[in-house]
């Protein structure tokens, strides 16, 4: 007996490469104030920054393990990073670098972590995979697939039991929503009508596989949400102001106890799926064509084009840089973590005894 | 002092504390409107309203995340696996999740949530419904491990594990639901890590935990009628673990054995008789041996089930051969 | 803090009945040929007077452990039964005495695996929720809700790559919807374009609750088709005929090479979920009502519309019940499995050794 | 005789073993395109297709099921499982049916499939990639557990844990993936169930697997300078267990360490000790001794993680202390 050599799946080579849709010229006259633009312009920058040097940092191997940049996908973090307020929850992946920083995260703690230092954000015990910080409402990056979207729940349901008005934000990846737990998730937030966004950031792959290859429908979000009578809802991740606006609208509804809603947001990342990857998978011209949608350039055309002076762009990208540099700085300042911490916070009294 | 079973204790420990914090939810599938499967949470709902006393659907993961997610919060949660065996479907949150976030995340977060579960044998329900996993757990850094074996221990172990800030997986035993025992009036609080020795010995140590210490204690009193003294300890909590008792007590005895329903490979005794073995080696005056279930799945037939989960004729046996 | 008493959760106590549909009289006419349909009244007869003996030995502690019975459920695995192939697979739940007996399993085998004797189906080894008859295509009944819908892919892929044209076919029920692993099931499934049924067998309860409390849809399985691009298919699942109709269509697309299908056959259990269980939470009338739509009488009277004698269906009748009663006999026959056999059949040698 | 890294051995390996059984198949996430995360699969979609070698969705229970039901009805299969931490996401699959079927079906359900996959620290990944997990599928009955720590081993013990008719979980270190050794020529075949005698020693036995055999050889010979005399022995399976190699060892020598790095609760060197306390009793002259990971989750520093999987110096000074 002898098994098919080609049962016809289509394969990586003959597939077509996925371009990305041109900007939405009207996406100039949405609703929102130039101040909260400028806002959303610095933190594309701080993002954009702080993963440059971050990938630097690799390259020097200064920074051990692994790491998972969103270069490329600066906009989802940012449109709702503005969208959020101080005590919302934020749960994200191992791909957490932008949202722990959109939330307020210290660029300096950040770095120092993905360094394995003592002054780093989780004290060397984390590192770039699980950052949190819960004084910023960021509840943590979880690093297994699935797990975090139910946790985000229960956060939102904390809130509502607790008679707040907070909202609870899970991102995750395309590759993810084929997972079980994104099923579960979905099926009792609905049912518990709790405050909650699952926000898919569509990157067109899971690790290096073409997530079309792996999926029963076309939007891995969107197309799975009449399953929970939830509406499908698709926006340009490559654009900060209609991420925003759509975060907007669903944090509203959220916080005014209309349930969940299920975002995607369709983007590319513009290296590989983490550190060691150079992203050779991807079909001829699909990377060159969206780096021509790179959310930043693009974005800085628009606050030209609404009157900002090109100077004050260029002082906030220079003052950035400033701050990165510092950032850098203080993580190469912090020590390697000691054995005096090693044995700590296992549990609430701050040890890890087992026995007596 | 009031008699009740070891089913109703479950109920009346999670009571006691539902009262005392305002705060404290439980959910789970079937446990609201029908009292749970096994009737350990009836009245709940009754007594505390939809609100607190939640049903769901046949979502382990989104229960376990949905528990996580509050106690990360402020709310306290006791979340119900309706079969430790079903732990496997859930598993990632368990292990990956619950119990690591906290030092992950160098102690930002803390998760005071207790996953109750009904654990063991006896109930003929075959190989995906009886199992013992007390030992999935044990091996998870981060989780503390309680499986008390008399209705005062779940109320008052119950209470303990709710008032613990950090998670407790909970094993309450199918096969000792219809147990009786008297709980004392009023607030009822035990503590986790403290063994109980249940009867006193001098020949040998008998460590014995849930199902398995009336067992132990059964086949004591068989012993004691050819003049083996035997001191069986309950061990109540795996983690964290009382060590003293049961080492002190091998001191003395010199002798030690281990009754688990864990199937045979890495079960709880395993780590007892290593810690034996190798912490007071000089006291022993001979090997220490483990009774086990066999390392098979357990059978559903009641004639094989009563073979494989070590019984009070094994016990006894065993400890007879070594001593005699 | 305090929470509030009441979020206005859907509740039992206030929940209305959910009442049957009519027999939809055109399924009188339905292609199926008459002999077919002789043989699915006597189907429905054996699983009927099998489950209500069961029931009995029960009352007479004779049965240890638990049981799940289908009574009032007949119809599904009987239309099914009919349209599958000998050697295809059919995928159970712990309420699976209906599918095996239904594959072909010996009656008395079954029976005497309820009882735990050595002469049962699995030596007594697995009891009434794992009842497995490979040699007739029943590769076993699975106790943990979802895993076995991803083990049913496996035995139609396997049909795939051994170029067969069988099909695999997974029951399960409404309240297994909303586990993971039915997500990442059919997600495959369809991605693969494998030869596999997934027919939920929605009898609108889990164990006790209610399944419209715990799911955001009102069709636990058709409502979720579109997620995997499937076509939403609801049957009377209490019309042996409309069951067979939609099978046979299913199996011969599957067959065919034309991939998966998810069928939701609305049905009712007449008794408890478990042996133990009164089934006392459902609303008044809601019983009744469904018990009028018992699918066995139903099919009687269909029989005699279409002309079978009244005789000819009393001595089926009258057969199957001697057959009960042999298999009976043969099940109270058997030994209580011994010593002998505890440690045998954990490893393919035959034994249990894990060590020399 | 070829030179192999751990990392090529397992495509050299599987491919073998591709090219013997026409109808053995492989399925996992990012294996075929990609050559798999850690490059261990890398050629074999070119060599056997994409009907051989397939890419999945991230759906590990849907790996698991689909690997399961397949092996039960002729297709012998190898589920990759990228991070054996992952096996908590599908733990049902592992532990609930895969193990179990063929007991709870008298004997009906054969399944003849590898579960691969990566395990172990070194790598910094932190708390949720590094973990040593094969204790969690050897305390399962129905699951035979493999751990090579030589590229031989990996070719030779794959071959075995394919042509095995039960379900196999085979760990790869990922640690040891850069490692080199030499790989017969010809077809490469090995032996479940039997333990290696590394280095041969008199004073005292050192039980170890996968990553921590270099680090017990090379402790072994700072030992040796100090005049100790230390046998090291690589278990290579888990299930079964080759019990005679070690107990005979330790009746040898008098001396027993275990080196796991699982963390310290429940780890397969708990369940060597409390066979080596109970049937060598008589020949020890000393207590059998436990060198583990810590109880805790693992940490991402490097220093960190450096100072909580056992290390050479660690290993050394131990039995250093224990014999001195
Ligand atoms: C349960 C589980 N399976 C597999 C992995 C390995 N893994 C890490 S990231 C990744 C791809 C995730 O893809 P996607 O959800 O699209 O997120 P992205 O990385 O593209 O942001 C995979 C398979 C994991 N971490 N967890
Ligand atoms: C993972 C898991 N969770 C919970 C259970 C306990 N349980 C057994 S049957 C059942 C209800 C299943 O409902 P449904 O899918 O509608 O099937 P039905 O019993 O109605 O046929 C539950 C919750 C289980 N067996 N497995
Ligand atoms: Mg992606
Ligand atoms: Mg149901």
């Amino acid at each position: 007996m002898s098994i098919d050599p080609d049962p016809g799946l289509l394969d990586y080579s003959t597939r077509p490469a996925r371009l990305p849709h041109p900007v939405d010229p009207a996406n100039d006259n949405l609703e929102i104030s130039l101040d909260t633009r400028v806002r959303m312009y610095e933190l594309q920058q701080v993002l954009r920054q702080f993963e440059k040097r971050a990938y630097d940092l690799f390259m020097q191997n200064l920074v051990k393990g692994t790491s998972h940049l969103s270069l490329g996908m600066e906009a989802i973090a940012t449109g709702f990073g503005l969208a959020l307020r101080h005590d919302d929850y934020t749960f994200a992946t191992y791909r957490g670098h932008a949202h722990t920083i959109a939330r307020g995260a210290a660029l300096g703690a950040v770095m120092a972590e993905l360094l394995g230092r003592d002054n780093g954000i989780l004290g060397g015990k984390g590192g770039s995979m699980h950052l949190t910080s819960v004084e910023h409402g960021m509840m943590g990056s979880y690093a297994i697939i699935g797990a975090h979207l139910c946790v985000a729940n229960g956060a939102a349901w904390s809130a509502q039991m607790r008679g707040t008005d907070q909202v609870a934000v899970a991102f995750f990846g395309d590759g993810t929503t084929n997972i079980g737990a994104f099923h579960e998730a979905l099926n009792l937030a609905v049912v518990w009508n709790l405050p909650v966004l699952f926000v898919c950031e569509n990157n067109l792959y899971m690790e290096y596989t073409p997530i079309d290859l792996v999926t029963a429908v076309r939007n891995p979000a969107a197309g799975r949400a009449s399953a929970y009578g939830l509406d499908p809802i698709v926006v340009d991740g490559n654009d900060a102001d209609a991420v925003y606006v759509a975060a907007r609208t669903a944090v509203e509804n959220a916080r005014r106890g209309k349930g969940p809603a299920l975002i995607e947001a369709v983007t590319y990342r513009h290296g590989g799926h983490s550190r060691a990857d150079p992203g050779k998978y991807r079909p001829a011209g699909e990377v060159e064509a969206w780096m021509g949608r790179d959310p930043i350039p693009m974005y800085h055309q628009r606050l030209l084009r609404l009157g900002v002076p090109e100077g004050q762009l260029t002082s906030i990208t220079q003052d950035v840089a400033r701050r990165v540099d510092e950032a850098t700085e203080f993580a190469k300042a912090g020590e390697r973590p000691t054995e005096g911490v090693l044995m700590t916070d296992v549990w609430a009294d701050g040890g890890s005894a087992w026995r007596n | 002092m009031a008699e009740l079973t070891y089913r109703d204790a479950v109920a009346y420990g999670i009571a006691q504390e539902m009262r005392r914090d305002p705060s404290l939810v439980m959910l789970g599938e079937d446990i609201a409107g029908a009292g749970g499967v096994f009737k350990t949470t009836v009245g709940l709902l009754d007594q505390f309203g939809p609100g607190r006393i939640r049903d769901t659907p046949i979502s382990e993961q989104a229960i376990l995340g949905a528990a996580m997610g509050a106690a990360m919060t402020g709310i306290p949660v006791i979340a119900e696996i309706m079969f430790s065996d079903f732990l496997a479907v859930c598993f990632d949150l368990v292990a990956n999740e619950i119990a690591k976030s906290r030092y992950m995340t160098g102690g930002q977060v803390q998760i005071p949530m207790v996953i109750r579960t009904a654990n063991g044998g006896g109930s003929r329900f075959g190989a995906q419904h009886s199992q013992s996993v007390e030992n999935w757990c044990m091996m998870i850094p981060g989780l503390k491990v309680v499986a008390p074996s008399t209705p005062e221990d779940v109320v008052g172990l119950m209470a303990a594990s709710i008032r613990d800030p950090d998670p407790v997986v909970f094993f309450e035993h199918k096969s000792l639901m219809a147990s009786k025992g008297q709980v004392p009036d009023g607030e009822v609080v035990g503590k986790l890590g403290e063994a109980r020795i249940v009867r006193e010995g001098s020949d040998c140590t008998i460590v014995a935990l849930a199902l398995m210490v009336p067992r132990a204690v059964e086949a004591a009193e068989r012993l004691a009628a050819d003049g083996i003294s035997a001191e069986v300890i309950d061990l109540r909590t795996l983690v964290p673990l009382d060590t003293r008792t049961f080492l002190g007590s091998v001191s003395k005895t010199s002798r030690c054995f281990t009754v688990e329903e864990n199937p045979r490979l890495c079960g709880w005794g395993a780590e007892i008789a290593s810690i034996v073995a190798e912490e007071v080696f000089w006291d022993l005056d001979g090997p220490v041996v483990r009774i086990t279930t066999p390392h098979i799945p357990l059978p559903a037939a009641e004639s094989l089930e009563d073979m494989a989960i070590p019984s009070v004729e094994r016990i006894y046996e065993t400890v007879r051969k070594a001593l005699g």
